[in-house]
């Protein structure tokens, strides 16, 4: 059910008041630790879209009666704190399953705890292949640990998916280049980039890894535009900004399409003055579209309670809670097997698609299912400082437009 | 054709590098502190400029303009609450002051540094650029920012060597580094020579960190790289000489270009990295370093 | 009969300038040997180049035979060399015994605890040299002369068959000089060999059996420490041949036109006391010289007086007290002084170094200075464009003068100007120094041990020894009441 | 002995904490001994060898790592992981050191921090095997159980402080001091400088190695963030400064607060780091002695 977020806050606040004590004898609330970094926008997200979704299913009288109750830990976005909060969650506070961190290095230092401590856990925003990948090579210890967002790989599927209808069938595309910093995330997005940009009918010019440390771009941008591609596909994050400005001072005269962390930012228009005008970058939220029936009110509600608009991995948070609490209502339980067991059968239909998981046999176990009928993601465009969604064409409110400096091949 | 990219990329890169190297050699000479508050106070210079440009709409140069404040004030702070206090502290033996104001100031750039993340978080930040636009010389498109980076560097290391080599002022740092205990002789106050050259140094850093902002743009996670850069560009050219950074500046500068030019970006700082090494090894005082 | 060290050819360079030049001697078990020279002689150079802490450029330095020359100083130690440093630096946060442990331990990585009979050892020298009642003070408690002894007792605590010695007495009182003398004295009737260095001939005069003289990096003298003190080269470095004196007609020095009056004047460095309650007053107009040996205390006055140390005691200038200036700003308000150590701007062009001095005033008055300034030293003129580092140590000491006089002082204060400088070069120097008198009325104030260079220019003059004035009068006096007691 | 008896006693007391505080807590503390020891070996090295190494993450993240590949890529159990780990440290400091104590002052500084930056881009430039900037999964632990891990933590700390301390306040610790303050006196008297302060760099790397190794086997995950960067050596020589330079013992101390501190001050936000960094700076210029070089040390030189 939807509650505007106010009417939610306030009901659940009445509800502590009143009911909640009485619940509480009769059953203690269900735990949910978060860890993430709060202090940067993309991090606060989660907590913040937890909260609002345990509120919700609160206000609709909890799980079986039991209220949820969100405990937070800021990691600082170190793998070594959130290790040590995983370990207090676990230990301490006795929570039944962790939301944890948008940043690979974090989840991956966690899930072998997840592991040890029989401790369900799941990630609404790493990318990194290798999560899923190792439950699957050692499904016994690791089966704790779900992908709750897009594996790299898929991360690229789905580019490849959005550029096929919008670059090739669209603007008649032939050619790519492929740059990404030279990074562990990297490689099996790299990799399935070369392997799925030529299915799609572009032929991939060069392979061109950066150091995440590169501060000028312009070697890499006159390098690329020598060779004459029709796009740049791209796979950036720690490089930060620099990309992204550099692409637009020096006018190269390509689009830039692909994974582009910095750029699914809300402020990162005024963080480099404009320069992202026209930057395409893959995503599975946006303002102002209706992925799912779900997308929009959550969006509302969110904004109502917080002021900002959430970032990809507060839909992907929500959407956990809920079909952790769906889990825990059909396995009538919180032990941990029980636990993992009904979510390994999870399908939930949320703000971003409807999820669900691969099975110990598939190769990414416990990834989310990637498709168009699952979660399939979207291609969204900063233009004139806003992120328009620009693929699939079915939900999106805008058409490809670029900067002047654009050239586009001949029709 | 490359050659020409290489050529161009790397001047203005190698400047910008330059100018940054040059405050922080310029205190390690005159008044023999390395302040590894550097970087911090380059960045708290780009964020200012971005804050004031972009959020209270005050326009590019106006923006600018107090970044390179700010970073005075800052570098006055620099000196007055951290550096003087153990240069002057009795409790400190004085072999160890070399330790302590390294730490002091490290510290000192660790509280900038949190105090940038407070305040306009850590997502990377780009000053407006002052002159947008690209230029086209000879086949290799250059963005009007890069020559303008290029330029104003080189009309600030001018300014720099006309005070230095032909002012009364100047001649006194230039005496300062040399032979302090000689200038006291001569009726010249060295505490107010290191205030003026620590606010030379603020004007320089402040400088730099804009542009740096405006060209390549910085975040508070960039502060210690900063630092150490410019660190090691300046023992590359030799601690306390300022033309050898400039030298130094320019060997990174190009040897990164050629690097992601010619062998490919991933491993662009590396070649300079083991320069460093070797030179350090071979030849302690620096390319052009005396002793 | 056979020789425990034996130096020949021994020669350093830095760069250009010679240090040490060709330097030959020996010394058999038993014996004492002084090598003296005034500052900048090249003397402690010699030490260093035995030790092992510099590296020769040429020549041999054998132990009973073995040539250690360029090996690094802990194997000349344990070769049997111990050296003294004039400044002692033990380790602060152990006692005393625990400092003259250290100096018995074997260079070894394994060995964690001292062994037992170490303890006794450490016992007996430190007894030996009468640290005996203060084994377990820390260095930082004990007086000057303690940590003098305590720096004796680290050197021979390995029983060096050689000891080396930097300025025994510097900063000792007479007593303490006694006990001191008897320790080194010691030494001889172990066999042992020791080289006294100083600049001070008379202080080991009586302690050496022999002595060799050095000047500008090169042996001048050897033989007995009379053949030495009455070797003629040696007197003219020291004191000169012949005493000139033309001492202008005495003024009226009341305390009314006193320029510079100093009132009970003392200085101590840590423990050791530098200076002790000197007074002495410079009139108007007048060229005053104070003569001492090195160490006597000439550059701590004047570093008092230029508000470069800390001091006890009054220093007026013209009647207002100093108290509380700064140094800058008593050179601004025109006591400028002209170190011992020159502090030129080795890398700027004489003009620089001469621009720099006239700074404080009006460009046009720093121009008339300058122009009156090359006329004084005319070899200025031509090397004007030049890097001070590159001219010669006359030229130096002119411009460092020159660079002085551009403040137009007062008072001028001029602290061993002759230091390491050629006989010729000291010719050129008076005659400037003439010039300057005769022509101007500029008050000097001048420190030397060279005393015919001191005399010749005085109006009035001050012995200084040991920290205290010990002769003040009339230049013609100097020769009969203190000239000898100045030297032998 | 009385110097041993006090750090003892406290020793004994803190291994009886599991049986009070929570395993948060004890979390914490774990991760502060093991910093302890970094900030000990570091002391070692400046405050008697006189040499300040920028670079101590340099010596860690060798020890770690190493131990870490081992055991991922292996699967060698955790001991011989730990003993290879501080071997390599060792060799590694080596091969640094020996031609790094020709130089002195801000050269040995620069080098030994472009030390840590070249393993760092080694360890990002070959991902495939180390697992990049995302870091390196280890496959076993130490244990899961907070007091045991806390428990190996203490008694590891105890025991590299009391070697160390040991060792400083030996003969070859008096030689050690001496070398560091006065290198040409220290030869004079016939000890072999360079040869004291090379063994006192491999007693150094060694137990950074060892600690290094630990921490990873505790922490189940080994990256650049934790072991390597720059700033983790930042924060050991804070710690040791913090604490008391040439004490040993001291250096233990600051790390300890470090970690609490920033615990602490945690609802702060970002601002506890400005905060702890703020403390720091104001003891550094009012009690330059650090925490125990002023308790123990009053009106000494």
């Amino acid at each position: 059910m939807q509650l505007p977020g106010k009417h939610a806050a306030v009901l659940s606040l009445a509800l502590a008041v009143t009911v909640a004590p009485g619940l509480a004898r009769a059953a203690e609330p269900i735990k949910i630790g978060v860890i993430a970094e709060v202090s940067s926008i993309t991090g606060a997200a989660i907590p913040q879209a937890a909260k609002l979704a345990a509120d919700e299913i609160n206000a609709a009288g909890g799980v079986n009666g039991r209220m949820i109750e969100i405990v937070e830990y800021d990691d600082h976005n170190s793998a070594a704190d959130a290790v040590r909060a995983f370990q207090r969650a676990a230990n301490q506070d006795k929570v039944h399953a962790v939301i944890a961190s948008y940043v690979s290095e974090v989840v991956l230092a966690l899930e072998p705890w997840s592991g040890r401590l029989k401790m369900p856990m799941i990630t609404p925003g790493a990318a990194s292949d290798v999560i899923s990948q190792r439950v699957h090579d050692d499904y016994d210890n690791l089966k704790y640990t779900f992908h709750g967002y897009l594996a790299s790989t898929f991360l690229s599927d789905s580019v490849c998916d959005g550029l096929k209808v919008a670059a090739v069938d669209g603007l008649h595309m032939k050619t790519a280049v492929v740059m990404s910093e030279d990074a562990a995330w990297t490689i099996p997005l790299d990799a399935e980039y070369l392997k799925c940009l030529p299915k799609i009918g572009l032929t991939v010019l060069d392979h061109i890894r950066l150091s995440p440390d590169t501060t000028d771009f312009t070697p890499v941008f006159n390098k690329i535009e020598a060779l004459k591609p029709d796009l740049i596909v791209t796979g950036i994050s720690h490089v930060g900004v620099q990309p992204t400005v550099q692409w637009h001072d020096q006018q190269v005269p390509i689009p830039m399409i692909g994974i582009s962390s910095q750029a699914t930012s809300s402020t990162f228009y005024k963080d480099t003055n404009g320069a992202t005008e026209g930057v395409i970058y893959q995503t599975v939220s946006a303002p102002d579209v209706a992925v799912t029936p779900k997308m929009i009110p959550f969006t509302n509600a969110f904004v109502k309670r917080f002021g900002v608009t959430p970032a990809y991995c507060g839909y992907t948070t929500y959407d956990e809670v809920y079909f952790i609490a769906d889990a825990i209502k059909r396995a009538g339980s919180t032990e941990p097997d029980k636990l993992v067991a009904a979510l390994e059968t999870t399908s939930w239909q949320g703000t971003i698609g409807k999820t669900e998981f691969y099975g110990r046999d598939h190769a990414f176990t416990h990834a989310m299912k990637v498709s168009p009928e699952y979660v399939s993601g979207l291609l969204v465009q900063w233009q004139n400082g806003k992120q328009m969604t620009v693929w699939p064409t079915e939900i999106a409110n805008a058409k490809l437009t670029f900067p002047s400096f654009i050239k586009l091949p001949a029709k | 054709m490359q050659f020409l990219q290489i050529l161009i990329d790397g001047f203005a890169i190698s400047s910008l590098y330059g100018l940054g190297a040059i405050g922080f050699t310029l205190i390690f000479g005159v008044s023999g502190v390395l302040n590894l508050s550097h970087g911090a106070i380059m960045v708290s210079a780009a964020v200012v400029a971005w804050a004031v440009a972009g959020s209270l709409n005050a326009g590019p140069y106006l923006g600018a303009l107090a970044g390179v404040a700010a970073s005075v004030v800052i570098a006055f702070a620099t000196y007055l609450l951290v550096v003087r206090p153990i240069q002057t502290s009795r409790r400190i033996p004085r072999e160890e002051k070399e330790i302590f104001v390294l730490t002091g100031t490290l510290l000192w750039g660790i509280m900038l540094q949190e105090a940038i993340a407070y305040f306009f978080t850590s997502n990377p930040k780009t000053v407006r650029p002052l002159i947008a636009g690209v230029v086209n010389i000879i086949g290799v498109r250059t963005p009007n920012q890069e020559i303008l980076t290029a330029v104003l560097s080189w009309l600030v290391i001018g300014a720099l060597w006309l005070l230095v080599n032909r002012t009364r002022q100047g001649k006194t740092l230039l005496a300062a580094s040399i032979n302090p205990r000689g200038l006291t002789l001569l009726g010249f106050e060295l505490s107010s020579i290191y205030l003026f050259v620590w606010g030379l140094y603020g004007l320089l850093a402040g400088i730099a960190g804009v542009l740096l902002g405006a060209f390549l743009g910085v975040s508070s996670d960039n502060v210690g790289t900063l630092t150490a850069s410019a660190f090691s560009i300046v023992v590359l050219g030799g601690l306390g000489s300022v033309s050898g950074s400039l030298l130094g500046a320019y060997v990174v500068g190009y040897l990164e270009t050629i690097t992601a030019y010619v062998i490919s970006p991933s491993i662009r700082t590396i070649p300079v990295l083991l320069l460093l090494v070797l030179v350090v090894y071979l030849r302690p005082q620096g390319l052009l370093g005396r002793r | 009969m056979p020789r425990l060290l034996d130096v020949c050819g021994l020669t350093k360079r830095y760069g250009g300038l010679v240090a040490v030049n060709d330097m030959s001697f020996s010394i058999a078990p038993g014996e004492i040997l002084g090598l003296i020279g005034p500052n900048g002689s090249g003397k402690s150079t010699v030490m260093k180049l035995i030790m092992g802490i510099e590296k020769p450029n040429a020549g041999v330095v054998k132990i009973e035979g073995v040539d250690v020359a360029g090996w690094p100083s802990h194997r000349i130690a344990r070769q049997g060399v111990g050296i003294v440093f004039q400044h002692s630096r033990p380790l602060h946060r152990q006692t005393v015994l625990e400092n003259i442990k250290l100096a018995l331990l074997p260079d070894s990585l394994t060995q964690l605890v001292a062994a037992s009979h170490i303890d006794d050892r450490a016992h007996a020298i430190a007894k030996r040299v009468g640290l005996g009642a203060v084994t377990q003070r820390r260095p930082g408690t004990l007086p000057f002369a303690d940590l003098r002894r305590l720096e004796l007792a680290r050197a021979i605590a390995r029983d060096p068959k050689i000891v080396l010695v930097d300025e025994p007495f510097a900063g000792l009182t007479a007593g303490e000089v006694r006990d001191f003398s008897e320790l080194i004295a010691s030494f001889r009737h172990d066999g042992h060999a020791v080289l006294l260095v100083d600049h001070n001939v008379k202080g080991i005069a009586a302690l050496v059996d022999r002595a060799i003289a050095m000047y500008l990096g090169e042996f001048v003298a050897g033989g007995t420490a009379q053949e030495v003190l009455t070797n003629e080269t040696v007197r003219r470095v020291y004191i000169g041949g012949r005493i000139e004196t033309a001492a202008r007609p005495p003024r009226d020095t009341a305390a009314s036109d006193r320029l510079l009056d100093v009132q009970d004047l003392s200085v101590f460095y840590g423990k050791a006391q530098a200076l002790e309650d000197v007074s002495l007053h410079v009139g108007a107009g007048e060229f005053v010289s104070v003569v001492g040996l090195n160490g006597a205390g000439k550059t701590t006055l004047f570093n008092a007086i230029s508000g470069l140390v800390p001091s006890q005691g009054s220093i007026a200038f013209d009647a207002t007290n100093l108290a509380g200036r700064t140094a800058a700003q008593i050179a601004r308000g025109g006591i400028v002084q002209c170190p011992e150590s020159r502090e030129l701007f080795g890398d700027m062009s004489v003009r620089e170094n001469l621009d720099l001095g006239g700074q404080h005033l009006p460009r046009a008055k720093s121009a008339a200075q300058l122009e009156w300034l090359l006329e004084l030293f005319p070899i200025l003129k031509s090397r004007h464009s030049q890097a001070a580092r590159t001219l010669s140590g006359g030229e130096q000491q002119m411009l460092a003068i020159a660079r002085a006089l551009m403040m137009q002082p007062r008072l001028l204060i001029l602290d061993e100007p002759t230091l390491g400088l050629a006989p010729v070069i000291l010719e050129q120097l008076s005659r400037a120094l003439e010039k300057l008198r005769q022509t101007t009325d500029i008050t000097i104030l001048l420190g030397e041990q060279n005393v015919t260079f001191a005399l010749p220019h005085a109006d009035r003059v001050y012995v200084l020894e040991h920290g205290r004035f010990v002769w003040e009068g009339d230049p013609q006096r100097f020769a009969a009441e203190a000239g000898d007691a100045y030297l032998s | 002995m009385k110097a041993f008896a006090i750090p003892l006693l406290v020793a004994a007391l803190l291994a009886l904490l599991p049986l009070g505080v929570g395993g948060y807590v004890l979390g914490l503390l774990t991760l502060a001994y093991y910093f302890g020891v970094f900030a000990m070996s570091w002391d070692l090295l400046f405050g008697f060898a006189g040499e300040v190494n920028f670079g101590p993450s340099f010596l860690i993240g060798l020890g770690a790592y190493s131990a870490g590949l081992l055991n991922h890529s292996f699967h060698l159990p955790i001991w011989i992981c730990v003993i290879a780990g501080a071997f390599t440290a060792v060799v590694g400091g080596v091969l640094l050191a020996v031609p790094a104590l020709r130089l002195s002052g801000p050269y040995f500084g620069l080098i030994t921090l472009v030390a840590v930056l070249l393993l760092q881009n080694a360890i990002v430039l070959f991902a495939g095997i180390t697992g990049g900037e995302i870091g390196l999964d280890i496959p076993d632990i130490i244990s899961i159980d907070d007091s045991t891990n806390y428990w190996v933590a203490l008694g590891f700390m105890t025991v590299s402080g009391m070697i160390l301390f040991g060792l400083s306040r030996s003969s070859v610790g008096l030689i050690l001091q001496a070398s560091g303050q006065d290198a040409i006196q220290a030869g004079a008297l016939g000890f072999n400088v360079t040869k004291h302060k090379l063994a006192a760099f491999c007693v150094s790397a060694l137990f950074s190695g060892l600690a290094g190794a630990m921490l990873i086997f505790y922490m189940g995950t080994a990256s650049p963030g934790t072991v390597v960067e720059i700033g983790v050596g930042v924060q050991v020589i804070i710690a040791a400064v913090l604490g008391g330079r040439r004490t040993i013992l001291g250096a233990a101390l600051g790390a300890i607060f470090l970690i609490v501190a920033g615990e602490l001050l945690r609802p702060l936000g970002q601002l506890s780091t400005f905060v702890v960094s703020a403390v720091a700076l104001l003891v550094i210029l009012f009690f330059p002695g650090g925490f125990l070089g002023t308790a123990l040390h009053r009106g000494e030189g």
